[in-house]
């Protein structure tokens, strides 16, 4: 299979994935936080942006990455592909959590509410509980290939949120603000445009990283488990 | 009646595509709403005064005035169509001012003027620094009418 | 192992860096003072002084001739003279922060400067619920990926006790 | 016509059993009945708060009928075994999910059906001549709720801890159906023109469609063991 030829090759960079990160993650703080200027209209509340935006952004790749996933699970029954699902949905779950949180700091000074039933948030909850749920039930099953695919068509059903989160700015009247990178155009001053994009490369690539990190943790407890015999019956490695 | 499986994939992802298109463009989108315009607000039957719901639209230049010495604050509210006088009382937030969006919660009432407790502000979705905008930069945005009138 | 702490112990040095040039920033053009601290040191030098614009008090007098108006902390109130163009910021009932020298024989703060408030607060809270989950979740996961090598080179192969 | 005929045969085969043993509809009912109670008692409501608070009411009751009734939708097949039969039948899975949907969509409107006169009687609501609006909206509610609940069952049927992996599964993808209901349930209590809340009934019959076809597809997954 060459899309399992392909992973393995780009785990063998793991290290320039996870260092490109901290570069990237590391110039980007250093810019966003000191040289970057105040916003017109914000102030210095801008700067939550560099957390928020690229969270958001790697909280909606990740999702879309166990979709993709699941669904080669579904076809393929490849148990690593199964690990990895499992991986990124955790690592999901953390992103969105992070988003939720920022956005919620940076609503408090911008439009001076913690939270509210706008159409973008309601949906990104729902992300947010999808995932929840979705690690929950695969802590409530046995049988490993039975996990792996009830988890899949949860996933599967949950992507429905996908498109809702994304367009909803565009398509409702909504208090979130239009995406600002769209076929308008791009509306940020290249002073701030440069450590917005540093920080969501920085943020995907360290999605990836974790990605390899988290799979090679999941599948290595598996392996200790058969190792030591347990759950030997119900394991296929 | 054999429908192929393939014929059944393809008819199927089609009608989702095309009740998410639906949602997107159809009718459907300029009723989903999170706010209403002062044009909608207007127009309101008096079976709805007295009822909570949020306004949104664009501060209007030169009419915000402070009652001096209280937290009472009168503005207008305009989407580029209609304009109504908003009465609030509290304090307003850090971003709200003259000619840039607001969200209002509260009523509108047989008097004509939509009374508030709560002020939300709408930013647009562009960022740049303040030297920037004093040299009369603008960047591409939607624009807050616009994005209250939604197609 | 011990590659692994090093590299953890890079990433620290590098976040503790960071954090410190947000700092020195956050001390050169940002940080300010309350009016009852002002009041109580009147300060030579120019200082940046935080407080709310009373309602009614803002007297425009025009184009090109000075603005003046009330500041008010929690409780004590000061007169503040500004000059220069029409602040964007400049509002009734806005909490802002004046950068300015206090004048001793008129008691009032002459300004050339206004700033919005600056809310750094949030910024560190959304940057430190942010980073740090992030920093703990990767650590953990990657000390557990080091562990479970070694254990899993350590364990040996079960065999049932029908072939032992 | 196979294909027709199991939805048909599995859709009779739940409504007999129902009729015998007056399991399922009877513990849906008492349930929501009890919800009501309680919330009669905990809000001291006013004809006007009855106006605002009542469409929540009603959905949060409903809503606790699907998480009871729907649940168990394929717990008998489970302790029966028929899950490996349903496995071997050679036609389409998505039938299979289909006359369970059915059969899980008729349970709903029947209790929903009684249910509804006893909250015009408890809180002496006004609104029987719109009946026929009420019952356009929970028609299509229903659909909607059904079609993901009866996937969802069949999925936790077989996991440990169903009681509480049903609701955590099924009440996050249900909430644009449960905003569309509540929404236009109060339109129809205000007395507003159709045109007013119909959009609310075309948010409801597009997610119906698309939860119905995504669950039918996805069905035969879960009967692969």
């Amino acid at each position: 299979m060459i899309l399992n030829r392909f992973i393995r090759w780009l785990g063998r960079y793991e290290g320039w994935f996870g260092g490109g990160a901290a570069l990237c993650i590391g110039i980007g703080l250093y810019m966003g936080l000191v040289t970057s200027p105040p916003d017109y209209y914000q102030g210095e509340v801008v700067r939550i942006m560099y957390v928020h935006v690229p969270s958001a952004k790697t909280s909606l790749f990740a999702y879309l990455v166990l979709f993709i996933g699941s669904i080669w699970y579904l076809w393929k029954r490849d148990p690593v592909i199964d690990n990895m699902c499992h991986a990124t949905a955790g690592i999901a779950l953390f992103y969105v959590g992070t988003a939720l949180l920022t956005g919620s700091i940076w609503a408090k000074p911008t439009w001076n509410t913690w939270w509210t039933w706008d159409p973008r948030l309601t949906s990104f909850a729902i992300l947010f509980l999808t995932l929840v749920g979705y690690l929950m039930l695969r802590t409530f099953l046995d049988d490993k290939e039975k996990e792996a695919t009830f988890a899949a068509i949860l996933a599967i059903i949950g992507f429905i949120d996908l498109p809702i989160v994304y367009f909803s700015v565009e398509w409702w009247r909504t208090l979130h603000q239009p995406m600002s990178m769209s076929v308008r155009g791009i509306s940020f001053a290249p002073e701030m445009l440069t450590p917005l994009i540093l920080m969501s490369i920085g943020s995907s690539l360290l999605f990836s990283y974790m990605l390899m990190v988290r799979t090679q943790m999941l599948y290595l407890e598996r392996l200790l488990e058969a190792k030591q015999g347990r759950l030997l019956s119900e394991t296929r490695l | 009646m054999r429908l192929g499986r393939k014929t059944g994939i393809v008819f199927s992802i089609s009608l989702i595509v095309f009740g998410l298109g639906y949602l997107a463009y159809g009718n459907f989108g300029k009723n989903l709403v999170y706010f209403v315009t002062p044009s909608e607000v207007v127009t309101f039957e008096s079976d709805r005064y007295g009822r909570k719901i949020r306004v949104a639209g664009m501060v209007v230049q030169a009419s915000l005035k402070v009652v001096p010495n209280t937290l009472k604050i009168t503005f207008d509210l305009t989407d580029g169509a209609e304009t109504i006088p908003v009465a609030f009382e509290g304090v307003p937030p850090d971003l709200f001012k003259e000619g840039t969006g607001a969200v209002v919660e509260g009523f509108w009432d047989a008097d004509g003027v939509f009374h508030s407790h709560m002020i939300m502000a709408k930013h647009e979705e562009d960022y740049m620094p303040i030297e920037m905008k004093n040299a009369g930069m603008t960047l591409p945005t939607k624009g807050i009418i616009k994005t209250l009138q939604v197609k | 192992m011990k590659r692994f702490y090093l590299r953890w112990g890079g990433v620290l040095v590098i976040g503790v860096i960071i954090c410190l040039f947000g700092l020195a920033r956050y001390q050169r053009e940002v940080s300010h003072i309350p009016i009852e601290k002002f009041l109580d040191e009147k300060p030579t030098r120019a200082v940046r002084v935080l407080g709310m614009v009373v309602g009614g008090s803002l007297n425009r007098g025009g184009a090109g001739e000075p603005i003046q108006f009330t500041l008010s902390g929690t409780g004590a109130q000061v007169p503040v003279y500004y000059q220069g163009e029409d602040p964007e910021n400049l509002r009734e009932l806005k909490k802002l922060v004046i950068y300015g020298r206090w004048n001793p024989e008129e008691q009032r703060i002459e300004s050339e400067t206004i700033l919005g408030v600056p809310n750094y607060g949030f910024v560190s809270w959304a940057y430190l619920v942010t980073l740090i989950p992030m920093t703990l979740f990767l650590f953990n996961m990657e000390r557990k990926v080091a562990l479970l090598y070694i254990m899993i080179k350590e364990e040996k192969v079960y065999q049932s006790e029908e072939s032992a | 016509m196979h294909f027709f005929n199991t939805i048909r045969w599995i859709a009779w085969k739940d409504l007999l059993s129902e009729v015998r043993n007056r399991e399922n509809i009877s513990s849906m009912f008492f349930f929501a009945l009890i919800v009501i109670f309680i919330f009669s008692f905990s809000f001291s409501l006013d004809p006007r708060t009855v106006q605002e608070v009542m469409p929540g009411i009603i959905w949060v009751a409903f809503g606790f009928t699907a998480i009871i009734g729907l649940g168990k939708s394929f717990l008998a097949e489970v302790h029966n075994d028929c899950m490996e039969y349903f496995q071997m039948l050679p036609v389409p899975k998505g039938a299979i999910y289909l006359g369970k949907f059915i059969g899980n969509v008729l349970f709903m409107l029947i209790v929903e059906t009684i249910l509804f006169p006893l909250f015009v009687l408890f809180f002496n609501l006004d609104v029987l001549e719109k009946f026929p609006q009420f019952l356009l909206i929970f028609g299509v509610a229903t659909v909607g709720l059904s079609a993901l609940g009866t996937l969802f069952s069949a999925l936790t049927v077989q996991v440990r801890a169903r009681e509480v992996m049903f609701p955590i599964l099924l009440l996050p993808m249900a909430v644009p159906i449960f905003i569309g209901a509540v929404e236009a349930t109060r339109g129809v209590f205000n007395g507003d023109a159709f045109a007013l809340y119909s959009h609310w009934i075309q948010l409801l019959v597009v997610f119906d469609v698309i939860f119905v076809i995504v669950s039918f597809w996805i069905f035969e997954f879960i009967l692969d063991f």
